[in-house]
C-alpha cells in the first residue's frame, strides 16, 4: 500500500510536513491489528459515502426539474463513481483507479460543457430550465 | 362391418344362381404391343379438339370444326372396327401406351410387395365389352357429329369451333373411360366426360338455365366421383392393384372371401363404385342433373344424356362386375335402385310437356332398367339395352332435335300436331315412330329384345324381391309405352296445327339462346312479324335420322339370331368374353334347375314354361295396352286426356298425384331445401365465424393484448426525461442487485 | 434441461441474514430522512406562509432520521471494517468528518431550492471529496478535482446559471420548478434501491473478506509496482539512486571516520556522481533487497558501485499516477483530449445565436442550386 | 458445377435486384423480367445436372463457407429433388408474374421489381438452405418484400392486410426459430459444446438422441410457424387479406410459391426431425387439415369477390396437400409434394386471370361481373382451363396430387403394410366431400365470370374504354360507399374528394386515394388511379399478345404434368420415403399403445422399455444433466 499514511510497512512518503500535523501518524497507531482495522475503515468509509453520495445524486437527477441542477447531480454521481474508484484502487494497490478519475474528471468536463451549452439552448427555447418542459416523446 | 351388417339385414342374401355365375373365370390378359394403334383412337378426338381449339384462336368461319371431328370420330369408328376385326376375342388384350401415374416406393420390402408401388400407366384393356361399346360409341358419335354439322350451322364461326371442340373432348374421354386398362384411366375419362358434358350443356351460356344445369350436373357427378374414386381406393387397399387384369386375376383368385363379411373393406367397394355409377348414368338419387342437362344442344343430349356417356354407369359395373359379387347385398340394391328410378322416372315423364324432357325422363327410366339387369343377374340384358338403347334413345333425341330445330325451338307436345303431313318433316315423324316402338318395347323390335331378356331374368330368378321387381319392371314398362306415345300421337299424330317456339324472336339477337337460328331467315322470310313456316331439315340430318333407325331396327337382328335363350346373340357372345361373364346366368334354366323349375317361375301363371316367352307376353299385353290407351287420349280423344287431369285434380284423394308429377315428384326442392339451403347457411355461418370469431376474437384479440399490456406500462414513457431515467435507474438498480446477488449466492456455494 | 435456466431457486432459498437487515434498516431510515428533505412544495408561490412551519418541522425531522441514518451506516460499516471482533479502539475521526460534510453538502446540494446555493453545496462536497481522495494516498487527484471541478466545471455551472436563471419576481420567490420536486417518494425509492444494493455489494462478508484478501496483496503489490515505475522512469532512477548513494556515502565515510579520521577530512563534502545505471539482462536495473531495491551504478571513473535504495525513497504519488496515465493509458489519454476538443467545438455550436436561414439560403450554404422563384422546378416539397 | 449454379440461383435474382435499383425507373421491369429468366435459366441447368433425381438425396453435397464457425452457421446450399421442383416452380413463376405485371404497376416501378427479386432470392435461398439459420433467414426474409408489395402496391386495405401478414406469419415462425435453436443447443449439450446448425444433423440428432416428450414439443414449435404459413385451418385467417389485397403477380407468388414454404417446412424440416410429435400429433394436424378443407370450402361458396374465392380456396386446397403429408406414408406425401407444386401453377394462373380482369374492369366482384366469355373468350378460355385443373380433372395437374394425397389418407391406417398410418377411408371420405364442394364453389365463379348474360360494372362504349360518365359516377358513388362502410374515417374523407376531382373515373374504385396522412414511406400508388385508367383503355378487349404469353406456359406445364406426371412422381417418391424412414414404427407403436408419450411415473418404465436403446440414454444423459445443474 504505497503513500499510505497508516501503514508500518512504509513510511509516509508524502505527508510528511503538513499532513503529519493533522492526520495519525504510523507511530500513534502502533498496534498492527488496528491500523488495519482503521485502514479498513477508511476504505468502507469511502465506499459508504461513495453509494450515498450516488445515491443522492441520482435522487436528485429524478427528482429535481431544473436541469442545471440535473446535470449538478449527475456531476455528484460522478464524484461517487471518482470516490469508489479511488478507494479501491488503494485496496488493489493499484493507480488505474486513479488515472479512471482523469478520464472520468475529462467527461464531467466535457460533459458540463455540452450539456450547458444545450441548456442555454433549451433556455433559450422555452424561456425556462423546466425539464418538463420538453415532453414531446410523451406516448399516445 | 356395420355398414354391410345393416345392408344385409335389409336386402335379401343371394341368389343361388349369382353364387353359381360367380365363380365364372376370366382369362389373364395378353400384352399386345402389336395392337398399339388402337391408341390413335383416342389420339384422333384428341387431336380434333386441339384443332378445334385451334381454329377456335384463328376465328374460323365456317363448318371446318365439324368436318374435322366428324372425319376424326369416323377415322376412330373405323380404327374400332379394324380393332374388332383384328383383335382375337379368346383372352382380353392390353396395350400399353406409355406411364401416366406410375410410381414404387419401398424398394427393400419383399414381403407385401403389392403395396409398393402404384401402377396406372396409360394403357388400353381391350376384350369384347371394350370393343362392343367402343362401336356404337364411336359409330353414334360420328353419326351425330355429322348430324350436328347441319345441326350448328347457325352458329358457325360463335361456338361451332367450341362445340365440336368439346364434342371431341367427350369422344377422347369417353375412349379411356371405356378402353382404360386400370381405374384411374376410367377416373379419367369419368371425369373426363363429366367435362364435356359441362362444356356442352352450358353451350349456351348466355342461358343462366343452362349455365345452371352444366353446374348441377357436374356437381352431381361429382358426388358420384367421389364414391368412384374411394372404390379405387379400397380396391387398392384390398388388391394392390387398379388395372383391370391384375385386379380381376386377384378376385377370382380370392373368392373364398365372397360371403365372408369379416372384411368390409371389401365388401364395400361395390357400394362405392355403385356410387358411382348412379351418379354417372342418372339414377336415384343422383339423376336430378340428367333432364336439366336438356339445356344444351340436342344433337349432345343424343349423344352423351342418352348414347353413351350415361351409359358408363353400366359399363363400369359390368366392367367390374366380379367385385360386386364381394357383398350379397349389392347387386340387389343395385336391382331395387335401378327398378326405383325406372318407375319414378317413367312416372315423371307421364306428366311433361316438353318432348325433350319426356325423352330424358325416358332415359332415365331405361337406365333403370339397365340397373335393374346388372342387379338381377343379367349382365347380358343390361348391356343389350344399352345398345338398343343407345341407337333409339339417340334416334328419339336426333328426331326431337330435328322437330326443334324446324320448328324454331318448340318442344311442347301441346302446341304441335300432325307433324307427319307438314312438308319435310315426313322422314323425321316416320322415324320417330320408329324410335317409340323400340322405346316402347313393342313386339319384336330391338328395344322389346332387349327389355325383355331384363325382366325375364327378373322373373326367372327364383327370388321373390326380384319377381316384385320385374312386375314393377312389367309396369313401367307400360308407362313406358304410355308415355312414349304420347309424345308421338301428340307430336306427329292428329291434324297438322302447329305454331313456333321462342326462338323466333332471338333471331336478331346477339343472344345465343337456343341459337338454332340457322340461317334460313331469308328463304321463308321469318323474323320480326314475318309469316312464319317450319322448314325440314336438309341432307345431314335425314340422312343421319334414317341410318341411326337403320340401326335401331337392326338392333334386334342379334335377337332374331340368337337361339332360344340368346346363347347366339352376338351381344351375349361379347358380353360372355368379358369381365361382365360372371352376370351371365347359365344359358339353359332347365339345364341347372331341372325341368320343374319352368313350372314354378313368376309368370306360370301364363300357362308358358319357357320364362322367356311368358315375359314376352306378357311385357308385349303391357305395352300395347299402354299404346292404346295413349292412342285414346292423344290421338283420338285428346279432350279426355284434359278430363282425366281435371278429375283428378278436383277430388281431393287423388289431385296430388298429377301435380306431383308434373313437379317431378319435388325432389329438386327437397334437394335444395335439405342439402343445398343447409350448406349455404353454414357456409355463411362459417365465414362469419372465420371472420369475426377466428380472426376478430382471437386473432386481432390476440393483437390487442400486447397493446393492453404496453398501455399498463405507458405511464413509465410519459415523455419526461426524469420519467425514462427513473425507469432506467430502477431497472439498473434491480440488475445490479440481481448479479451481485448471483454473485454472492455463486461465491457462497 | 440444457440450458442453465435462471437460479430462481436461488431466490427462494435465500434468507436476508441479521447484517444485511441492518444495513437495509439504516439505508432505509437514510432514504427516509431524504425524503422527508426533499420537500414537498407547492407550485404556487404564494401561501406558503401558512405552511412554512410544517415544512420546517419536516425539514428539522429529516435532517434529524437522515443523520441517524447515516449514523447507523457508519457504524455498521466501521464494525465491519474491524478484523473478527476486534473493534477499532480510534474511530477514523478524518474519514468520518470529510464523509459528513460531503453527505450534507449533497443533501443540501439536491434539496435547497436556489440553483445557485446548489452549486455552491456542490463545491463543498467536492472539497469534501478531496478530503478522502486524500485519506486514501489519492494526493494528485484530490488536487485536481479541486482545482478542475470547483475551479473550472462549477464556474461555468455559475455562469450558466446566472444566464438562464430568470430575475425573481417579487412575491413569487424561487421559479416553482425549483421548489417542488419532481415524484420525490418515487426517486428516493430508486435512490434507496440503489444504495441498498451498492451498500449489500460493499459491506457483505463476501466481499469484506475479498477485499481484506486483495489488501493484504495490495500492500505489497503497491510496492512492488511503485519500484517497477521507477524502473520505467531513467532519470528520476538516477536521481534516486544518486540520493541514496550520498545517504549511502555519508554513512560509509561517517563509518570510515570512525575508524579512519584521515579518510574523513579528505572525504568531506559530497559524494561521487553516478554517471549511469547498469541495467540487466533483461532490461531492468532494480534488484530485489529486503526492505527496498539495491541497484548498480557506475561513477564517473567507471568504478561500479552497488547503491541500496530504501522503500522511503519510492517516488510520489503524482509522478506514479502521471507514469501510469502515458504508459498504460496512452490512447485513453489522447481520446480524453479529442473528447475535449470536440466538447469544446460542441459547445460552441450549441451555444451561439442561432440563425434562421431561409430554403433558399440553405442550399446556397451547401453549394446546391437555388430554387427559383415559383418553388417548382426543384421539385422539394 | 452444381454449387457455383447454385450461388447463380441466389446471386442472379440478387443482381437483378441491385440492377433494378440502380437502374433508370423504365428499364427496371426489363432488367426484372430478363434477371427472372435468367435465374429459370440456371435452375434449368442445375436441374439438367442434378444428380439426385432418383435417390431423393441432397445435392451438392459439399460444405458451404462457414459464416460463424463457432455456432457451425454456415452458408450451405443444396436441395433434394422436391426442393429442386419447388425451386423450379419459383424461377417458373417470377417471369411469369414480372410479364404480368407490366400494364398493372406504372409506378414506383423500381421498388416493385426490385422487391420481387429479392423476394425470388429469398424464396430459392428456402429451398436451397441445408443449413437452420439460412433456412430461417431466407424463410423470414420472404416476409420483407411481400409486406412492401402488398403495403405499396395492394388494394384498399392494403396495410392492415400487410401488417397482419408480417406480424402473423413472423410470430409463427419465431416459435419456429426457437425450437430450431433449441435442437441445435441439445445437440451442442450433447456433442460437448460443439455446435451446428445443419438440417440433416439436427434433425437425425432430434429424431434418435432426443427423448420422446422434447421431441413433441419441438414438433408443435416447429409447427407452429410452418402452420401459420401453409396456413392450416385456425392460423388461416391473414391469407384471404392478403391475398385479396396484394397486386396480382403478388398474389400468383404468395399462392405458387410463399404458401409451399410452409408445406416444405413441415415436409423438409418438422416432420423428420421430431418424428414423435409427427405421430403424437398426426390425427390432431389431420383434423385441422380436414376442418380447412370442409370448412374453407363451404366458406368459398359465399364469396362474393373472386380473388378472396379462390385465396380462400388456396386454404382449403393446402388442407388436402397437409393431409397428404399427415397421411404419413409415401402415396400421401407424393401427392402432397405433386399437389404443391400443381396448386401453385393452377392458382397462380387462376390470380393471373382474375388480374388480368382486374385490369380491365377494376373489380373483382363476382355480382358486378359476369358472362365474360362473350366478350373475352380467351380469357374464358383459361379460365376454364385453370379452374378445372384446380379442382383436379384428370389430365389436367391438379388431379394427380389430389387423388394421391386422398388415396395416401384412404390407405393409412394403422394395420396398413408397410407405411402404417393413423387415419384411413372416414378421414378420406369426410376430405372428399371438399371434391364436391371445391367443384361447386369453383363452378359457381365460373358460372359467375364466364358464363351467364354479359355484366359489366359500367356502361362500356367502346371495347375497353372505361370512361362511361354515367356509368361511372355510378360505380364512383357506389364505391364510395362501400368505402364508408369498410374502410371507416379514411375512407369517408376520400370519397368526397373523389367523387368531385373526377367525376368519371372508374380507377376510384380501385381503392384509397392518394392521402399526405397515410403517406411515408409506404405512400400510396393509388394517386394513380388515373394512369390505371388509361391504360385499362389501352389495354385490349379480350387478352393481349403478353398476356396470352404468360397463360400459355402455364397451360402447357398443367397439361402435361396432367398427362405425364410419372418422372415427377419418381423422383419426388424417394425423397418422401427418406423423409417418412422413421414413421413406420412410431405408428405401430402408437397405434398399439396409444400413445408414445411417458404418460405417468407409472406408466414411464413400461414406456421406456419400449423404446429404443438411443433414446432412452438420452433420457438418462439427460437426467444426469438435469442433477448437475442442481
Amino acid at each position: 500500500m504505497i503513500a499510505s499514511p497508516f501503514s508500518s510497512a512504509n513510511p509516509s512518503l508524502l505527508l510528511n510536513s503538513s499532513m503529519h500535523a493533522i492526520l495519525p501518524s504510523s507511530a500513534e497507531l502502533s498496534t498492527p491489528a488496528l491500523l488495519a482495522s482503521s485502514d479498513a475503515a477508511t476504505v468502507n468509509i469511502a465506499l459508504l459515502v461513495s453509494a450515498l453520495l450516488f445515491a443522492c445524486g441520482l435522487v436528485g437527477f429524478l427528482s429535481r426539474r431544473n436541469m442545471i441542477i440535473m446535470f449538478l447531480c449527475t456531476e455528484l454521481m460522478f464524484q461517487a463513481a471518482a470516490l469508489a474508484m479511488i478507494a479501491f484502487g488503494k485496496v488493489h494497490g493499484d493507480l488505474s483507479g486513479q488515472v479512471f478519475v482523469i478520464f472520468i474528471l475529462t467527461v464531467a468536463a466535457a460533459e458540463a460543457a455540452l450539456a450547458l451549452g444545450l441548456v442555454v439552448l433549451l433556455y433559450r427555447r422555452r424561456e425556462t430550465l423546466d425539464s418538463e418542459a420538453w415532453s414531446e416523446l410523451r406516448e399516445a | 362391418m356395420s355398414l354391410t351388417a345393416s345392408l344385409s339385414s335389409i336386402l335379401a342374401p343371394l341368389p343361388a344362381t349369382l353364387a353359381d355365375a360367380a365363380s365364372a373365370t376370366i382369362k389373364p390378359a395378353v400384352a399386345s404391343p402389336d395392337l398399339s394403334w388402337a391408341g390413335l383412337i383416342l389420339l384422333l378426338p384428341a387431336i380434333s379438339a386441339v384443332l378445334c381449339g385451334l381454329c377456335a384462336a384463328r376465328g374460323v368461319k365456317g363448318k371446318l370444326p365439324g368436318v374435322i371431328t366428324a372425319l376424326s370420330l369416323l377415322g376412330a369408328f373405323a380404327l374400332t372396327l379394324m380393332l374388332y376385326m383384328r383383335c382375337p376375342t379368346d383372352a382380353p388384350r392390353t396395350i400399353h401406351l406409355f406411364d401416366w401415374v406410375s410410381f414404387a416406393w419401398g424398394s427393400g420390402a419383399a414381403e407385401g410387395a403389392k403395396w409398393t408401388s402404384f401402377l396406372a400407366p396409360f394403357s388400353l384393356y381391350v376384350d369384347s365389352l371394350t370393343l362392343l361399346w367402343m362401336l356404337f360409341v364411336t359409330g353414334l358419335g360420328s353419326l351425330i357429329a355429322i348430324y350436328a354439322t347441319e345441326y350448328m350451322e347457325s352458329d358457325v364461326g360463335k361456338g361451332y369451333a367450341r362445340f365440336f371442340g368439346a364434342v371431341s373432348i367427350f369422344l377422347f374421354a369417353m375412349g379411356s373411360l371405356v378402353m382404360g386398362g386400370n381405374l384411374i384411366l376410367l377416373y379419367l375419362g369419368w371425369e373426363g366426360v363429366g367435362l364435356a358434358s359441362y362444356l356442352l350443356i352450358g353451350y349456351y351460356y348466355s342461358k343462366p338455365s343452362a349455365v345452371a344445369a352444366a353446374k348441377k350436373a357436374f356437381i352431381v357427378n361429382r358426388i358420384g366421383d367421389l364414391g368412384l374414386a374411394l372404390g379405387i381406393f379400397l380396391i387398392w387397399v384390398n388388391y394392390g392393384t387398379v388395372e383391370y387384369d391384375a385386379l380381376f386375376q386377384a378376385v377370382t383368385a380370392s373368392t373364398d372371401s365372397l360371403n365372408d363379411g369379416s372384411e368390409w373393406t371389401k365388401a364395400a367397394i361395390p357400394y362405392c363404385l355403385m356410387l358411382g355409377a348412379f351418379g354417372k348414368s342418372a339414377q336415384f338419387p343422383l339423376y336430378v342433373w340428367l333432364p336439366d342437362a336438356m339445356e344444351g344442344p340436342t344433337p349432345v343430349s343424343a349423344l352423351i344424356h342418352a348414347a353413351t356417356m350415361v351409359t358408363a354407369g353400366i359399363y363400369l359395373i359390368a366392367r367390374t362386375y366380379p367385385l360386386f359379387q364381394l357383398d350379397p347385398g349389392a347387386l340387389t340394391v343395385v336391382a331395387t335402385i335401378g327398378c326405383i328410378t325406372a318407375l319414378l322416372a317413367a312416372t315423371i315423364g307421364m306428366a311433361q310437356y316438353d318432348i325433350k324432357r319426356v325423352m330424358a325422363y325416358s332415359t332415365v327410366s331405361q337406365l333403370g332398367y339397365m340397373f335393374l339387369g346388372l342387379g338381377v343377374g343379367t349382365t347380358f340384358g343390361a348391356v343389350y339395352h344399352v345398345f338398343t338403347h343407345a341407337f333409339f334413345k339417340a334416334l328419339l333425341f336426333l328426331c326431337c332435335g330435328a322437330i326443334m330445330h324446324g320448328m324454331a325451338g318448340q318442344l311442347d307436345l301441346r302446341k304441335m300436331s300432325g307433324l307427319r303431313n307438314v312438308k319435310g318433316f315426313g322422314i323425321i315423324s316416320w322415324t320417330f315412330l320408329i324410335g317409340c316402338l323400340c322405346l316402347a318395347g313393342f313386339p319384336f323390335t330391338a328395344g322389346f329384345f332387349s327389355k325383355d331378356s331384363i325382366i325375364a331374368q327378373a322373373f326367372g330368378s327364383g327370388n321373390d324381391r326380384f319377381v316384385l321387381l320385374g312386375w314393377i319392371a312389367v309396369f313401367t314398362a307400360f308407362l313406358t309405352a304410355y308415355y312414349t306415345f304420347r309424345v308421338w300421337f301428340r307430336v306427329c299424330g292428329g291434324p297438322t296445327k302447329y305454331e313456333p317456339g321462342d326462338e323466333l324472336h332471338g333471331h336478331g339477337g346477339d343472344d345465343h339462346g337456343h341459337g338454332h337460328g340457322h340461317g334460313h331467315g331469308a328463304d321463308d322470310g321469318h323474323g320480326h312479324g314475318g309469316e312464319w313456316h317450319p322448314h325440314g331439315p336438309r341432307l345431314a340430318i335425314n340422312g343421319v335420322l334414317l341410318l341411326i333407325c337403320l340401326g335401331a331396327i337392326l338392333a334386334a337382328v342379334p335377337a332374331y339370331l340368337g337361339g332360344p335363350h340368346q346363347e347366339n346373340n352376338w351381344v351375349m357372345k361379347m358380353v360372355s368374353h368379358s369381365s361382365a361373364v360372371g352376370g351371365i346366368p347359365a344359358h339353359d334354366h332347365g339345364a341347372s334347375h331341372g325341368a320343374d323349375a319352368h313350372a314354378h317361375h313368376a309368370l306360370s301363371f301364363t300357362g308358358i314354361a319357357d320364362v322367356h316367352t311368358a315375359t314376352s307376353v306378357v311385357a308385349s299385353v303391357a305395352g300395347i295396352l299402354g299404346i292404346a290407351i295413349a292412342a285414346f287420349f292423344h290421338l283420338f280423344n285428346r279432350k279426355a286426356a284434359d278430363g282425366l287431369r281435371q278429375t283428378l285434380l278436383s277430388n281431393s284423394l287423388t289431385r296430388w298425384l298429377p301435380i306431383a308429377m308434373e313437379n317431378k315428384w319435388y325432389v329438386d326442392e327437397i334437394y335444395h331445401a335439405t342439402l343445398r339451403v343447409p350448406a349455404r347457411a353454414l357456409g355463411h355461418i362459417f365465414e362469419f365465424f372465420d371472420k369475426s370469431v377466428i380472426d376478430g376474437v382471437f386473432v386481432d384479440g390476440g393483437a390487442r393484448i400486447p397493446a393492453g399490456l404496453a398501455r399498463v406500462f405507458q405511464p413509465l414513457y410519459n415523455g419526461v426525461l426524469q420519467g425514462y431515467a427513473w425507469t432506467m435507474a430502477f431497472g439498473v438498480a434491480l440488475i445490479a442487485a440481481w448479479v451481485f446477488w448471483l454473485w454472492l449466492q455463486g461465491g457462497a456455494a | 434441461m440444457d440450458f442453465a435456466l435462471p437460479p430462481l431457486h436461488i431466490l427462494a432459498q435465500a434468507t436476508l441474514g441479521p447484517e444485511a437487515i441492518a444495513l437495509l434498516s439504516a439505508s432505509a431510515i437514510s432514504a427516509a430522512g431524504l425524503a422527508l428533505l426533499m420537500q414537498p412544495g407547492r407550485k404556487s408561490g404564494n401561501n406558503q406562509n401558512g405552511s412554512k412551519f410544517r415544512f420546517e418541522g419536516l425539514r428539522i425531522a429529516g435532517t434529524v432520521i437522515a443523520l441517524a441514518g447515516f449514523a447507523m451506516l457508519l457504524v455498521e460499516v466501521i464494525k465491519r471494517a474491524a478484523s473478527d471482533g476486534e473493534s477499532a479502539s480510534i474511530p477514523p475521526v478524518f474519514p468520518m468528518i470529510f464523509g459528513t460534510v460531503a453527505l450534507a453538502g449533497a443533501t443540501r446540494m439536491v434539496t435547497h431550492p436556489k440553483p445557485v446555493f446548489a452549486a455552491l453545496y456542490f463545491i463543498l462536497v467536492v472539497i469534501a471529496t478531496a478530503g478522502m481522495f486524500l485519506l486514501l494516498g489519492a494526493e494528485f487527484m484530490a488536487f485536481a478535482l479541486v482545482i478542475v471541478y470547483a475551479g473550472a466545471i462549477l464556474i461555468t455551472y455559475m455562469f450558466v446559471l446566472m444566464l438562464a436563471q430568470q430575475s425573481p419576481v417579487e412575491g413569487v420567490g424561487d421559479a416553482w420548478y425549483d421548489r417542488v420536486p419532481r415524484e420525490s417518494i418515487s426517486a428516493v425509492f430508486v435512490g434507496f434501491v440503489m444504495l441498498a444494493t451498492l451498500a449489500d455489494a460493499y459491506f457483505s462478508g463476501t466481499t469484506q473478506r475479498f477485499l481484506a484478501d486483495r489488501r493484504v496483496d495490495g500492500e505489497t503489490r503497491s510496492v512492488e509496482l511503485a519500484w517497477d515505475r521507477l524502473d520505467a522512469m531513467p532519470k528520476l532512477l538516477l536521481e534516486t539512486a544518486q540520493g541514496a548513494y550520498r545517504a549511502q556515502w555519508k554513512a560509509e565515510t561517517a563509518a570510515n571516520s570512525a575508524t579512519d579520521s584521515a579518510a574523513a577530512t579528505t572525504g568531506e563534502g559530497t559524494a561521487p556522481k553516478l554517471a549511469s545505471i547498469v541495467r540487466k539482462a533483461d532490461g531492468t536495473a532494480l534488484s530485489r533487497m529486503d526492505g527496498g531495491r539495491r541497484i548498480e551504478a557506475k561513477l564517473a571513473d567507471g568504478s561500479t558501485v552497488v547503491v541500496s535504495i530504501p522503500d522511503a525513497m519510492l517516488p510520489d504519488n503524482s509522478r506514479q499516477v502521471g507514469v501510469d496515465l502515458v504508459s498504460k493509458f496512452p490512447a485513453g489519454l489522447e481520446i480524453a483530449g479529442v473528447v475535449l476538443l470536440m466538447a469544446l467545438f460542441g459547445a460552441v455550436i450549441l451555444a451561439r445565436k442561432q440563425i434562421e436561414l431561409g430554403e433558399d439560403e440553405r442550399r446556397g450554404l451547401a453549394g446546391m442550386r437555388r430554387i427559383t422563384v415559383d418553388g417548382e422546378a426543384g421539385g422539394l416539397r | 458445377m452444381l454449387p457455383a449454379l447454385t450461388y447463380l440461383l441466389l446471386l442472379v435474382p440478387i443482381a437483378a435486384a441491385a440492377a433494378v435499383s440502380l437502374a433508370p425507373s423504365r428499364t427496371a421491369k426489363w432488367i426484372a423480367t430478363f434477371g427472372s429468366l435468367t435465374a429459370f435459366v440456371v435452375s434449368l441447368a442445375f436441374a439438367w445436372s442434378f444428380p439426385g433425381w432418383t435417390d431423393g438425396s441432397m445435392h451438392p453435397a459439399e460444405a458451404g463457407v462457414a459464416i460463424m464457425p463457432s455456432l457451425g452457421i454456415s452458408l450451405t446450399l443444396g436441395t433434394d429433388s422436391v426442393g429442386l421442383m419447388l425451386i423450379l416452380l419459383t424461377t417458373f413463376l417470377m417471369p411469369l408474374a414480372m410479364i404480368g405485371s407490366f400494364t398493372a404497376v406504372t409506378e414506383r416501378e423500381k421498388e416493385y421489381y426490385g422487391w420481387f427479386m429479392l423476394l425470388e432470392a429469398a424464396m430459392v435461398g428456402v429451398f436451397l438452405a441445408k443449413d437452420a439459420i439460412m433456412f430461417y433467414t431466407a424463410y423470414e426474409f420472404t416476409l420483407v418484400p411481400m409486406f412492401f408489395l402488398i403495403a405499396i402496391f395492394g388494394g384498399k386495405d392494403r396495410r392492415p392486410a400487410s401488417i397482419k401478414f408480417f406480424l402473423y406469419t413472423f410470430l409463427g415462425s419465431v416459435l419456429t426459430l426457437s425450437g430450431i435453436i433449441y435442437i441445435a443447443a441439445n445437440y451442442a449439450n450433447a456433442h460437448g459444446g460443439q455446435w451446428t446448425f445443419d438440417l440433416a444433423t439436427l434433425a437425425n440428432h432430434c429424431s434418435t438422441a432426443m427423448d420422446r416428450t422434447t421431441q413433441y414439443w419441438v414438433f408443435i414449435l416447429l409447427m407452429a410457424g410452418f402452420a401459420v404459413k401453409v396456413p392450416l385451418f385456425p392460423v388461416h385467417t391473414w391469407l384471404p387479406l392478403a391475398h385479396d389485397q396484394a397486386p396480382t403477380a403478388g398474389s400468383v407468388i404468395l399462392a405458387g410459391t410463399l404458401l409451399k414454404l410452409g408445406t416444405y417446412g413441415v415436409y423438409r424440416i418438422a416432420l423428420p426431425t421430431a418424428p414423435v410429435g409427427g405421430v403424437e400429433l398426426d390425427q390432431f394436424f389431420a383434423i385441422l387439415c380436414v376442418i380447412a378443407i370442409v370448412n374453407t370450402a363451404l366458406i368459398c361458396w359465399v364469396q362474393k369477390d373472386a380473388k378472396k374465392l379462390i385465396a380462400y380456396s388456396s386454404v382449403s386446397h393446402l388442407g388436402f396437400c397437409m393431409l397428404g403429408l399427415f397421411a404419413l406414408n409415401p402415396v400421401g406425401a407424393t401427392g402432397s409434394v405433386m399437389y404443391m407444386i400443381n396448386h401453385g401453377l393452377s392458382t397462380g394462373a387462376l390470380f393471373l386471370c382474375i388480374g388480368m380482369i382486374y385490369e380491365r374492369y377494376h373489380t373483382k366482384d363476382m355480382e358486378q361481373l359476369g358472362g365474360l366469355f362473350k366478350k373475352m373468350p380467351v380469357w374464358s378460355f383459361f379460365m376454364v382451363l385453370f379452374t378445372f385443373a384446380s379442382l383436379g380433372l384428370p389430365g389436367l395437374n391438379g388431379f394427380v396430387g389430389e387423388f394421391l394425397c386422398l388415396m395416401g389418407c384412404f390407405i393409412a391406417e394403422p394395420g396398413a403394410a408397410n407405411h402404417p398410418g393413423l387415419l384411413g377411408p372416414w378421414w378420406a371420405l369426410i376430405a372428399g366431400s371438399g371434391l364436391i364442394l371445391a367443384a361447386m364453389y369453383l363452378l359457381i365463379m365460373l358460372g359467375k365470370l364466364v358464363w351467364g348474360p354479359l355484366r359489366e360494372p359500367h356502361v362500356d362504349g367502346h371495347g375497353g374504354s372505361h370512361a362511361g360518365s354515367d356509368g361511372g359516377s355510378h360505380a364512383g358513388s357506389q364505391v364510395s360507399s362501400h368505402d364508408g362502410s369498410r374502410g371507416g374515417s379514411h375512407a369517408s374523407s376520400h370519397a368526397s374528394s373523389r367523387g368531385s376531382s373526377r367525376g368519371s373515373s372508374r380507377g376510384s374504385s380501385r381503392g384509397s386515394s392518394p392521402d399526405a396522412s397515410h403517406g411515408g414511406t409506404l405512400g400510396s400508388v393509388h394517386a394513380h388511379a388515373d394512369a390505371h385508367d388509361t391504360h385499362g383503355s389501352a389495354l385490349p378487349r379480350d387478352l393481349s399478345a403478353r398476356e396470352i404469353g404468360i397463360l400459355v406456359p402455364l397451360a402447357v406445364v398443367c397439361l402435361a404434368i396432367g398427362f405425364y406426371p410419372k418422372p415427377m412422381l419418381e423422383a419426388i417418391t424417394p425423397s418422401a420415403e427418406k423423409v417418412l424412414a422413421g414413421y413406420p414404427a412410431l405408428v405401430t407403436e402408437y397405434a398399439a399403445n396409444g400413445s408414445l408419450l411417458p404418460v405417468s411415473a407409472a406408466g414411464a418404465s413400461e414406456v421406456a422399455m419400449a423404446q429404443d436403446v438411443g433414446s432412452s440414454d438420452a433420457r438418462a444423459t439427460q437426467t444426469n444433466e438435469l442433477g448437475q445443474t442442481r
